[in-house]
């Protein structure tokens, strides 16, 4: 049922994936709430312009692994991470680091469309301006507009794009944040479900972004389908009640994979 | 019966009507609870809401017009030259009765058959019992109060039986009309909207009343004196007027309304940074436990009386400010003379400002916690600082209600009086300094209602004038705020 | 309204102490009967509540420290309030007073004016006061700032002070002639005499004398006005200043050598005499020497007493219910 | 999976080069924002402190008091000289008690009693409201007329002021209240144990009195508890209900906009204009006693509900709209929604509100003082129609008074005031923390 | 790649859908939003106990129709509807209909996860409570369970049942809508992209769910997902721009379009 799309094209040309070099590195890496574990010594690397894909039932703790990449989870209270997580070669939960340009460097999409309650252009100029990534105004305008054609919405907003982005649908808040986060122009980007209050069309167009940025960058992506799993990504790690069950070259997982509860995952049921 | 055992008698109705007609709704239903419309006890509610409301306005009614009545019918009694008197005295004359009558309800009939024809007793044994008479009362008030007391007596038999009919037909009309497609549920909703509107209209009420309070006086007051001498003077120089003099001075609006706003400004400059800052870090920085003591110990401050306030500023902040100005123009010039003022602007400001404190942290605490996670996360993940967070996604999300905070705030400043006497001073001047003592239009409005002043002078009624005037000018800037607010509003979700 | 067993009281916050002191000693003495309620806001608030009408909502008594004015007294009678007794207690002196470390002062009240009128009179010509300094006025006085702690416009005592100091002061020094040569209305006359100069030099105290006393705690060499009673407690921390050369107190009040006082009254509503358990024998006890005689509490608290035949007349008068 | 991890094909990224995004910068920025944060929390909690510090340290020397103890001989030649007693009981009101005391003291100072300046100095250094305590006693119990017991009676304000040390004993003999013979014999009498300090209970039961070592805040906690359960059990419910029917179900029209600037606004009327609306209508118009702490609660609440109003609208408005529609899409109805979901979440800024409202409501004097309860009142309320006071306005009465022994009183009365404004609070206070949560 | 669920094997049981009687009417329905209409005369009828797909892209008005149903729209300051909506022979928007009712028996999912902030039973329990559903303790209980069971969040929370709703994981939490809503067990049940926030096996639970509920209930369904329509609906409508464009046979639409554009949508991309 899938289409040959430019991206699988693509993926399909891939073929020394164990070779390109790792971006970041998770080591024995286990996440508490409070009391609660929610991962349990997690062993996973992401490999640099690849785009990694993170499976698995719900509350399997996707999100939760996502997020300690760019320790978001530090703002939850309560929350503990431990082990070793190493962004190029920097150790990110080294006390030094500094988690604002780590996230600078790691940008995030949630899964819930989380639009500021400003203009369309104050969603998107927001994160450059923080960080001076412009110059000039007309150089703002610029990345505006490229950001928010990369995420597909550009046609759409681009006579109001000094409206509030609150106003937007769901589907169209969820593009503005993927552009918010692109605007950053981030070295790797997590993407918990962005695409999960898409319709097809939006979707296709994100996966195509997805596919466009990976040249330059790194990309972690959690999604419930199958089918976007096998889309877009070229690594993909399936994850079960807190624990890494298999991680894989994608093409692999979907056709072999190592560990029969990846198989009962992938095959029992479809997305 | 007295009226507490009514009420109660009232409430055991409401109650038995709501309970009867929930298990009849119940036992409609025949146990299939979707049968019904609404929830059994809605149409208990229903049932209780029959049974006690009509009662209970009917109550209120008859225990506020009845004594009237009957007073107008007593004194219709009194003997003619009672009734020529001027109806002031046969006020007082009415109210000795009322006395009397009271008085006599507490005598046993032995009693009351001794002293019956002896007022000079009647005084004392009256007395006795704990009801002291202005004098001796005369043989017609005798009267009067049996026949007041008998009225009344009446009153109250009739009170009593109309309200329980009306209590019993209202339970029964509305378990009648239970069914099961009876719309219970929108009837009593509907009983609790009314309600909510009632308690809304509470503030339109209050405000015609404020207005209504002050308007025939600022009426007189502009009858003396011209509205232009009074708007536009910029002396404000009333003399005294007590016995005597009949001249009266100048009525200069404009000082009095820039010593407000520059001291309201100066206040808001102390405590919406200070509360503000307070607020955030209690919202977004501090630990439960921190944010837990310091938010109530700063609420205190909001507690602490003003005239603590104002002689905290008279006895401490104010010599302290002088002599603290004292010493940097020593310091810079070498002579050393304060260029501050004990008493000033500055002072009143500084002191006003840490009053208001609590009221910009703690609302606004409130309402940045209330701003949700969503946005936060959304903004660190782009690799914001919590600051920038803060400024730029937080506190514009918030900002509608922290400028509900802030102009309440301001409001409070404005309407401060103790602070300003005692910090600032009571002279009304012109001048942009804010070292120098200056005073408000509130500090003014107290000041002339509660001097020896002619309370039929200019001088006194001025202050409705004030009163008037100042509450115009805050309503046009709250409307203009609530504008402003329209306009920036961010709605998140 | 249930009919109302206990005295209501308003007005002058001046005479409150005074009331205080009666209305205790009444609700300890005349035990049928509740102790009064004594209100404080003011003369004109006491005098306007009083002068709202007859009845049980309204109070008895009101307590001035002034005598009412006709304006009032129209008022009243416009509001039913007709039948009204007037009752003066006594006088109320007012001194002023540095702080305690201060060397002693003496005044004339022609130093007074012209340290703290607006305009005084400079080489034959009325010019802004440009005194600084007591020595300035007058070279007997310390070489001091002026700085002086009147009572504000609102006060009763203010007006006492305008009448009693400055007027007279202005008349002593002679600026009236000047004053009469430049302004020719006579009404304007009187009040460029007794303005009060504004550049913050006199300041209006529109509080009470606490709060006099805190702002000469703040600056010991300012002079502030405050009542004989209030002195008399405070005593140790202030300087009372004579004027004229003669010292306050209740004796040179009362015999007249003291030229600054002033009466303090009360008004009852005649008509509440008989309606009011309590009233009449409230007046009684106010005005009979147990309370307002030399020996009494009030004049103990500071309150001058009016002298022996002044009283037997108010007593008189009260007796006799003679209305205004 | 081996593949992966096995160390050999392990190569790390290289970095690519660091953008400038102004680390540096923006941390300065972030520390001086924390900073800023501390220093104003730390700014109010000083300005606290030191108000605090101040209040305290002038106040708390009113919670004790001196009395002396003497022994009395309720001698029947004095009180009832006529022995009429059982026939006419108003003998025992009208009898000479002073001269009980007087007689008590003069023989314990061992004083001529010829020397009638002496007596008159001894005897001043009793409470007048001694002769009171003593007629008390002997109407509760006739019986005690011909013995002789120990009672312990206030002394006198200028002697319990001298006690403390507050009255400058340096100063001349003449401008002081206490004169060099009082002093000695005080020391006399604290030498022998009869003069001594004891808890202030009167400062909590007694009404309002002229005499300092006699006044008490009793008739003002009534008065002010009166004014708080009115204001309290008023202004919430009406104040959240017409909240939530403005903010949950009025229509957004003109009308409703301008019933919110109105209610701004009334929250900016000084609050004395409250005192002139109650005066109008509640007193002249509905015809309610004056002086009653009715009138001042309708009128507190009158002025407490702007500030209710608002803060609750904020914390209402605060409650994400997807809480609502959650509800609604159950088929809960708005009154539900409401009552259900939205309000619990609105509840701490409610609460916020509350305890500020109250709070300010419980310091206010100015719209007390044309009701009539800025007053002398000495006898306690039993209903709220009865005259009574408020603790601010007793703070504003004393802070007024001439004598040196209400000043302390006066920040003994502030203490009580924060006393009973913490105590008030607190329950908000945890009910709010119950309630907080994030989402 | 579909695999024959057997919601499909009894999906391609259905012949005669044209006979099933329509449970909810929609005629000439438009929807303004103040000045801009969303929703331009829309002619959509609901069979009963049948599920109907709303697809279309992203901001065409799906989720707009599906809140006309319930008049959720009421709640949106501004929103006015025009034409008729029926169910089953009652005009909704009549001025005597109660709409507490009407959202009784028409229950509603949103697109994002909204529980109470309240425990996992409060936020299940609030419905049949508030509809007196449960008559003792007990029952509720059972309610309680069933609805959890049946969009299979059960094993997941059964332990903690009693703790807050909202700590639960993005997918947890709008399986705890969905039990929220069965829980009331409403007539119509519309579902707003029930599963975008699911994972596979959830999903198909849900869908599962879904199929089951059909038998006694009416389900309108949006969703982005064509393969989640193909398999859950019998009928599925087609916007675009506001516009109805096709309804028809779930069947026949993702075979046989009679519209260009729902050719265009379906053909062109797929989920
Ligand atoms: N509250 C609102 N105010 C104004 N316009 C709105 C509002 N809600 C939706 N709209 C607009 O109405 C149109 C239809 O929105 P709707 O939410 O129905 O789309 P949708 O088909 O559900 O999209 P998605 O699949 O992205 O959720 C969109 O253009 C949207 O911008
Ligand atoms: N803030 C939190 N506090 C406590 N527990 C949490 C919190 N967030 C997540 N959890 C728990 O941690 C586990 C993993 O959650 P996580 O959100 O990572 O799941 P997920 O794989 O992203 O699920 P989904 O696909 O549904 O989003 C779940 O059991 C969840 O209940
Ligand atoms: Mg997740
Ligand atoms: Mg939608």
């Amino acid at each position: 049922m899938n289409m040959l799309t430019e991206a699988a094209v693509e993926k399909a040309l891939d073929h020394k994936m164990s070779n390109v070099p790792y971006k970041m590195i998770g080591k024995d890496v286990s996440v508490y709430y409070g009391e609660k574990r929610a991962l349990f010594d997690v062993n996973l690397n992401i490999r640099e312009n690849t785009v990694t894909a993170l499976i698995g039932p719900s509350g399997c703790g996707k999100s939760t692994f996502l997020r300690s990449l760019n320790r978001m989870n530090d703002t939850i209270d309560g929350c503990r991470v431990t082990g070793k997580i190493t962004l190029d070669t920097d150790d990110i939960y080294d006390p030094d680091i500094d988690v604002v340009e780590l996230r600078a460097r790691v940008g995030m999409v949630f899964q819930k469309p989380n639009p500021f309650p400003k203009t369309i252009y104050e969603n998107v100029s927001y994160g450059p301006r923080i960080h001076g990534l412009a110059k000039s105004k007309a150089d703002l305008d610029q990345i505006v507009e490229t950001s928010l054609q990369r995420a597909g919405l550009w046609n759409e907003v681009k006579d109001r794009v000094h409206e509030s982005g609150t106003g937007l649908s769901g589907g169209q808040q969820q593009r503005l944040c993927i552009a918010r986060a692109v605007a950053v122009s981030p070295e790797v980007i997590l993407m918990d479900e962005p695409c999960s209050a898409l319709d097809p069309i939006a979707t296709a167009k994100v996966e195509e972004l997805i596919h466009e940025l990976r040249e330059n960058y790194t990309i972690v992506i959690v999604t419930h389908s199958m089918q976007q799993a096998a889309r877009v990504s070229q690594r993909t790690a399936m994850f079960h009640l807190g624990n890494l069950v298999e991680e894989n070259d994608t093409d692999k997982m979907f056709t072999n994979p190592d560990d029969p509860r990846t198989q009962d995952y992938i095959m029992g049921r479809f997305g | 019966m007295s009226t507490s055992i009514i009420l109660l008698c009232l409430v055991v109705i409401g109650a038995a009507a709501y309970l009867v007609a929930r298990s009849r709704a119940t036992a409609l239903a025949g146990g299939r609870s979707s049968a019904l419309h609404s929830r059994p006890a809605y149409y208990g509610a229903y049932a209780a809401i029959w049974a006690v409301l009509p009662a209970l306005i009917v109550l209120c009614v008859w225990l506020s017009v009845s004594p009237g009545i009957i007073q107008s019918s007593v004194r219709s009694a009194f003997p003619a030259d009672v009734k020529a008197q001027a109806s002031v005295e046969q006020d007082l004359g009415y109210s000795m009765v009322a006395t009397v009558a009271r008085g006599l309800t507490m005598l046993t009939s032995d009693e009351a058959a001794a002293v019956a024809n002896d007022p000079a007793a009647l005084q004392a044994k009256l007395l006795e019992k704990g009801v002291p008479l202005a004098g001796q009362p005369q043989p017609y008030m005798v009267d009067a109060a049996k026949t007041l007391n008998a009225k009344s007596m009446t009153s109250r038999l009739a009170m009593t039986a109309i309200v329980f009919i009306l209590a019993v037909s209202g339970a029964f009309y509305a378990l009648r009309s239970i069914a099961p497609r009876f719309r219970a549920r929108n009837r009593v909703e509907r009983v609790m909207l009314w309600g909510l509107l009632l308690a809304s209209s509470i503030a339109i009420l209050t405000t015609i009343g404020i207005v209504l309070s002050m308007l025939s006086e600022a009426a007189r007051f502009f009858a003396v004196v011209p509205a232009a001498d009074f708007f536009f003077g910029t002396v404000w120089d009333p003399r005294f007027a007590g016995a005597g003099s009949s001249s009266f001075g100048q009525f200069g609006l404009i000082p009095l309304l820039l010593g407000t706003v520059y001291i309201g400004l100066v206040a808001m400059l102390v405590a919406v940074p200070v509360g503000l800052f307070a607020a955030i870090y209690m919202a977004e920085y501090a630990s439960p436990k921190v944010r837990g003591v310091a938010k109530p110990l700063l609420e205190v401050l909001a507690g602490i009386p003003t005239i603590v306030y104002g002689f905290f500023a008279l006895v401490t902040v104010g010599p302290f400010l002088r002599d603290f100005s004292a010493q940097i123009s020593g310091l810079l010039s070498g002579s050393y003379s304060n260029f501050i003022q004990a008493q000033s602007v500055l002072t009143a400001g500084i002191v006003m400002g840490i009053m208001l404190i609590p009221y910009v942290s703690s609302l606004s605490d409130d309402i940045i916690t209330a701003v949700p996670r969503a946005l936060r996360d959304g903004s660190l993940g782009l690799g914001a600082t919590r600051s920038e967070t803060i400024k730029k996604v937080v506190l514009p999300a918030a900002l509608p209600g922290i400028v509900g905070a802030l102009l309440m705030t301001a409001s409070r400043a404005i309407g401060e009086t103790m602070i300003v006497v005692l910090a600032a001073g009571v002279a009304a001047r012109i001048q942009i300094n804010p070292f120098e003592p200056m005073t408000t239009v509130t500090v003014k409005i107290v000041n002339q209602l509660t001097g020896d002043l002619e309370f039929t002078s200019p001088q006194t009624l001025v202050a409705f004038a004030l009163g008037i005037t100042l509450f115009c000018i805050t309503l046009c800037l709250n409307i203009y705020a609530l504008y402003i607010v329209r306009k920036y509003r961010e709605q998140y979700e | 309204a249930v009919a109302r067993d206990q005295i209501q009281v308003a007005g002058s916050s001046t005479v409150l102490p005074y009331a205080k002191i009666v209305a205790e000693s009444f609700g300890e003495t005349f035990t049928n009967f509740k102790t009064p309620v004594v209100e404080s806001g003011g003369t004109g608030a006491g005098l306007k509540e009083f002068c709202k009408g007859v009845g049980e909502d309204t109070i008895d008594i009101a307590n001035a420290s002034r005598p009412i004015n006709k304006n009032e007294a129209e008022a009243c009678k416009a509001a039913g309030v007709t039948d009204i007794q007037e009752v003066k207690i006594g006088y109320d002196g007012i001194v002023f007073a540095t702080d305690a470390s201060n060397p002693d002062v003496a005044y004339v009240p022609a130093d007074i004016y012209k340290a703290l009128a607006a305009q005084v009179v400079v080489d034959g010509k009325l010019v802004a006061n440009p005194y600084k300094k007591w020595s300035e006025v007058n070279p007997k006085l310390p070489a001091v700032d002026i700085a002086a702690y009147i009572p504000g416009e609102k006060h009763g005592t203010r007006e006492v002070f305008e009448q009693n100091v400055l007027a007279a002061g202005c008349k002593a020094s002679g600026a009236i002639d000047v004053i009469a040569k430049e302004i020719s209305d006579k009404a304007a006359q009187g009040k460029a005499c007794v303005a009060v100069r504004k550049d913050g030099v006199a300041v209006d105290i529109d509080g009470d004398y606490p709060e006099t006393l805190a702002r000469i705690a703040a600056n010991k060499t300012g002079v502030g006005v405050f009542g004989l009673s209030f002195y008399e407690n405070n005593a140790d921390k202030l300087k009372v200043a004579s004027v004229n050369g003669i010292v306050p107190s209740t004796e040179t009040i009362a015999n007249g050598t003291y030229p600054v006082s002033r009466p303090l009254f009360f008004y009852v509503k005649k008509a509440h005499l008989g309606a009011v358990p309590g009233l009449k024998e409230y007046v009684n006890f106010f005005v009979s020497d147990q309370m307002i005689g030399p020996d009494g509490p009030l004049v103990e608290y500071g309150l001058v007493a009016a002298p022996d035949a002044e009283r037997e007349a108010i007593r008189k008068d009260v007796e006799a219910g003679k209305s205004m | 999976m081996t593949d992966i991890v096995s160390p050999a094909s392990v190569t790390v990224s290289k970095a690519p080069p660091r953008r400038d995004i102004g680390i540096k910068r923006r941390y300065a920025a972030e520390r001086r924002f924390q900073a800023y944060g501390i220093a104003a929390i730390t700014f109010g909690l000083v300005f606290l402190f030191i108000l605090l510090w101040t209040v305290i340290g002038k106040g708390y020397t009113a919670f004790q008091q001196t009395a002396i103890t003497l022994p009395i001989e309720f001698s029947e030649k004095t009180i009832d000289p006529n022995n009429k007693r059982a026939t006419d009981p108003s003998v025992l009101i009208a009898a000479n008690y002073p001269v009980l005391l007087r007689d008590a003291i003069v023989k314990q100072l061992n004083i001529n009693a010829a020397s009638r300046p002496d007596v008159r100095d001894a005897s001043a250094m009793l409470s007048k409201s001694a002769p009171i305590q003593l007629r008390d006693m002997v109407m509760s119990d006739p019986s005690i007329i011909g013995k002789t017991v120990n009672v312990t009676v206030l002394a006198d304000a200028n002697v319990d002021s001298a006690n403390k040390g507050q009255i400058d004993l340096s100063v001349d003999e003449k401008n002081r209240k206490v004169n060099d013979k009082q002093v000695g014999w005080m020391n006399e009498l604290k030498a022998s144990g009869a003069l001594h300090k004891q808890f202030n209970t009167g400062l909590f039961v007694n009404g309002n009195s002229s005499r300092p070592e006699a006044a008490g805040l009793g008739v003002a906690l009534i008065g002010s508890l009166y004014l708080m359960l009115i204001v309290l059990v008023l202004s919430l419910p009406i104040g959240v209900a017409a909240s939530i029917y403005l903010e949950e179900f009025a229509p957004k029209n003109k009308l409703t906009d301008l019933i919110e600037v109105n209610i701004n606004n009334l929250a900016a009327v000084p609050s004395i204009v409250y005192g002139l609306l109650g005066l109008s209508v509640f007193i002249n118009f509905i015809g309610l006693p004056r002086s009653a702490s009715l009138v001042g609660g309708l009128v507190l609440t009158l002025m407490t509900l702007p500030t209710i109003i608002i803060a609750t609208r904020a914390a209402l408005r605060a409650v994400p709209p997807s809480i609502r529609a959650a509800a609604l899409g159950l088929g809960a109805s708005k009154m539900q929604m409401v009552f259900h979901h939205v309000l619990p979440l609105a509840m701490p800024g409610i609460l916020t509100g509350t305890i500020i409202g109250l709070a300010h409501a419980l310091g206010e004097t100015a719209p007390l003082l044309l009701i009539g309860m800025v007053a002398f009142v000495a006898n306690a309320p039993t209903t709220p129609l009865d005259p009574s006071t408020a603790l601010p306005v007793q703070v504003y009465m004393w802070a007024n008074e001439a004598e040196r022994a209400f000043v302390e009183r006066t920040s003994g009365a502030i203490i009580v005031l924060l006393l009973f404004l913490i105590v008030m609070n607190m329950g908000a206070i945890l009910l709010r923390r119950r309630f907080e949560r994030r989402w």
